[in-house]
Order: C-alpha cells, then structure tokens, then sequence
C-alpha cells in the first residue's frame, strides 16, 4: 500500500486547486474521512499559495510537491526555489504577514500548523522555502470537542 | 483557530469516497439539466458553477462512480 | 492559460487511477465537457495500465506523466523505463496482446487513438515506451454520433 508521488508544476495561482486535488486524489488511498481530506486541502492551497505569492512574488518560477504515504501515514511537502524567508519566527506567528496590501491574513502557516498532525517549515533566503507536512488518518482529534 | 477549523469542517467521520460518489451524482443531474437548458453539452465550469464546487473538484468525484475504465478490459488488480 | 505539470509515481495498479484523476482535474482548466474528460480518463487509463503491466511487467518502476495546456489544446505522455516494444507495427493491431494470459484485451491503443485527437507512441527494447497524446476541446467530434 505504501506510494508516493512528485509532482512539478509552474507558480500560477491556478495551480494551486489543481495541487490540491492531487494531493487529495493521492491521499484518496489511504480511505480517509472528509474531514482529513479537508484539512489536507486546506493546508496544501496555504502552502501552494505562498510559494506563488510569497515565494515566486507573483512571477515565473516552479513548485515542487511531493506526497507519500506509509501506512496510514501521509507525508506532504510543497517546495520553492523563491525568495525564501529570512526570519522565520516571525514569519510564523499568527496574523504575521509581509504583505498586507495583498489582504493576506497572515494565517497560512499557523492553519497548516493546526490543520496536519506534523508540521516544519525550512527555509533560506535567496534559496527558498521546504514545508512539510505529516497527516496521520483514523485518529481522535485532540483539542476538538464538538 | 479553532473557530476556524470548525467553521471548515463539521466533524464528519464519513468517509471521503461516499461522499464524492454523492457530489458524482449530483454533478450528471445538473449536466442533464444543463444539457436540456442549453441543447448542448454543458462544460465543467457551468457545472462547477451551478454546484458552487471547483472543476477540479467535479472531476475528482466523478472518478468515484468511474465504470470498468475500458469497455474492453477487465480491470487489472 | 498556459500550463504543464509533470508527475512521477512508482509503477503500482492502484497509481493507474491517480493519474487519471490528475491529469483530469489538470485538463479541468480549459474547460472540457466530462465526455471530453471522459476521453481522456480512458486513454490516461490505457496508457498508464501498459507501462504497469508491460513496461515493468508488474514489478518495480517508476512512470512519469506530463501533461501540457497551449489554449485548448492537452498533450499528454506518458513514459516507462521498461522493456519496450521490439514490434510496434504488431503491438499498435487492434486485438494484439503479448499477454493473453493475463485477459488482456489488446484494444488500448487502438483505444487511445480513437479516444485522443493525436496519437504516437515510440519504444526502444529494454529501454522503454512513450505515448504522446492530444485531445483539442471544443471540437465537434466527427465519426461519432450519440
Ligand atoms: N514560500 C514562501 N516564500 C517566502 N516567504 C514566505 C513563504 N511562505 C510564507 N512566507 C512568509 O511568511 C509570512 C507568513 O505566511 P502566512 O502565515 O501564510 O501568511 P500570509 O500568506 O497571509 O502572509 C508571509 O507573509 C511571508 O512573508
Ligand atoms: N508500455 C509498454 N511497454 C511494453 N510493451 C507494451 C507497452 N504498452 C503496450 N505494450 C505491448 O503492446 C501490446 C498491445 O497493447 P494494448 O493495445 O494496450 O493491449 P493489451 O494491453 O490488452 O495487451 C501489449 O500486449 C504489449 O505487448
Ligand atoms: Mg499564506
Ligand atoms: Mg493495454
């Protein structure tokens, strides 16, 4: 059962509902529930979209994701080649954003943080930026209650 | 946070698959009526819009009640 | 518009229908019909399920899928590394399989001419395969008429 895929694709805002749904169509396998597929979703669109707004600002430059699963264990990583980012404590503190005049929220990093069950980020400036991401399915959600 | 996740998700412990069979469903409803509407076949944004889902999302549920691949193959395990 | 995406997937049966998926959802950006989509899902299908059973014999392998959008117009390929095709001419015969054994039906790339608006594949023994395929959308489809 265990499987992996990479998948390149240039930074276009289009792509980030296409990178979406790949991971979630990888992730497909694994048999989860709609809720852990959403929260797949959303914690790859956030990683998509920085590496397209933030990464590459906006221009020409390629995207990596890489998904694999061992087990019921899905790993997800989104990679740039971009800017990169220099301090990365502050980067990801809640409502944090470099680029309020985008409307940005400055919640990207702290939903995929609270929306996977593993989460890091690396990055360095002028290099760019690796987040990782780990989802573990058929869990109990601690810190949920309703 | 929270708030927010909860507002995203209503905890459903319903497996993915059924529930993209379901939207499958949903979406060849809406292409008849939009195929009679127009007299053509509709495309997948005018079915994407009508259901407020992404293309990409329509897509990833019909393969959910996708036939035997190929007419002429049994499918391969 | 423009767009491509590249995939990588190890050669497994159940990858047959994430690629599939993916290069649909891929293809969803020029807005196809889902007969359209259809089409291309089953030459995806075919192409993919060759390399996994032929290519790689149902061992270990790696297949790479590509897909391009240029206006309304989707190539795909698909590429295994396996053991080729030594005569393309018998292969490319409807009805012909090497594995009868295994049910085979030998109608995939007669399937995947048919379905596609272009069609080619090339082979190299022991090197491996590759197809390359075109759907143009929003053409009137002629020869077909349900
Ligand atoms: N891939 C990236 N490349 C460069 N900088 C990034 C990247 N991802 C995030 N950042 C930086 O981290 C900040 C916080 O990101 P995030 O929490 O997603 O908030 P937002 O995207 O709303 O600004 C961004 O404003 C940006 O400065
Ligand atoms: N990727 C491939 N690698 C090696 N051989 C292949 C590949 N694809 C097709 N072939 C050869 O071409 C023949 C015809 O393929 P196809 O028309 O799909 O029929 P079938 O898969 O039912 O045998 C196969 O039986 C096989 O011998
Ligand atoms: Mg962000
Ligand atoms: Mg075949």
């Amino acid at each position: 059962m265990d499987n992996y895929m990479k998948l390149e694709i240039p930074s276009k805002s289009q792509n980030e509902a296409f990178a979406r749904i790949t991971v979630a169509a990888f992730a497909a396998q694994a048999d989860p529930t709609i809720d852990e597929i959403s929260d797949i979703k959303t914690a790859v669109s956030e990683a998509v979209t920085n590496a397209v707004i933030h990464g590459y600002e906006g221009g020409d430059g390629t995207i990596y994701v890489t998904a694999s699963l061992a087990g019921r264990r899905l790993e997800v990583t989104v990679v740039d080649h971009g800017v990169g980012i220099t301090d990365l404590d502050q980067a990801r503190q809640p409502l944090f954003t470099s680029k309020p005049e985008l409307d940005r929220s400055g919640m990207g990093f702290t939903i995929m943080e609270n929306f996977m069950d593993e989460f890091t980020v690396t990055s360095e400036t002028d290099k760019g930026t690796t987040v990782s991401m780990v989802k573990i399915f058929g869990q109990a959600e601690p810190g949920l209650d309703d | 946070i929270g708030e927010i996740r909860r507002y995203l998700r209503d905890n459903n412990p319903i497996r993915v698959s059924r529930s993209l069979r379901d939207i499958a469903y949903k979406v060849l409803q809406v292409r008849d009526s939009l195929a009679n509407r127009f007299a053509r076949e509709p495309t997948i944004s005018e079915i994407a819009k009508e259901l407020n889902l992404k293309r990409e999302d329509i897509v990833f549920a019909l393969d959910a009640i996708q036939e035997p691949v190929s007419l002429f193959e049994p499918i391969y395990h």
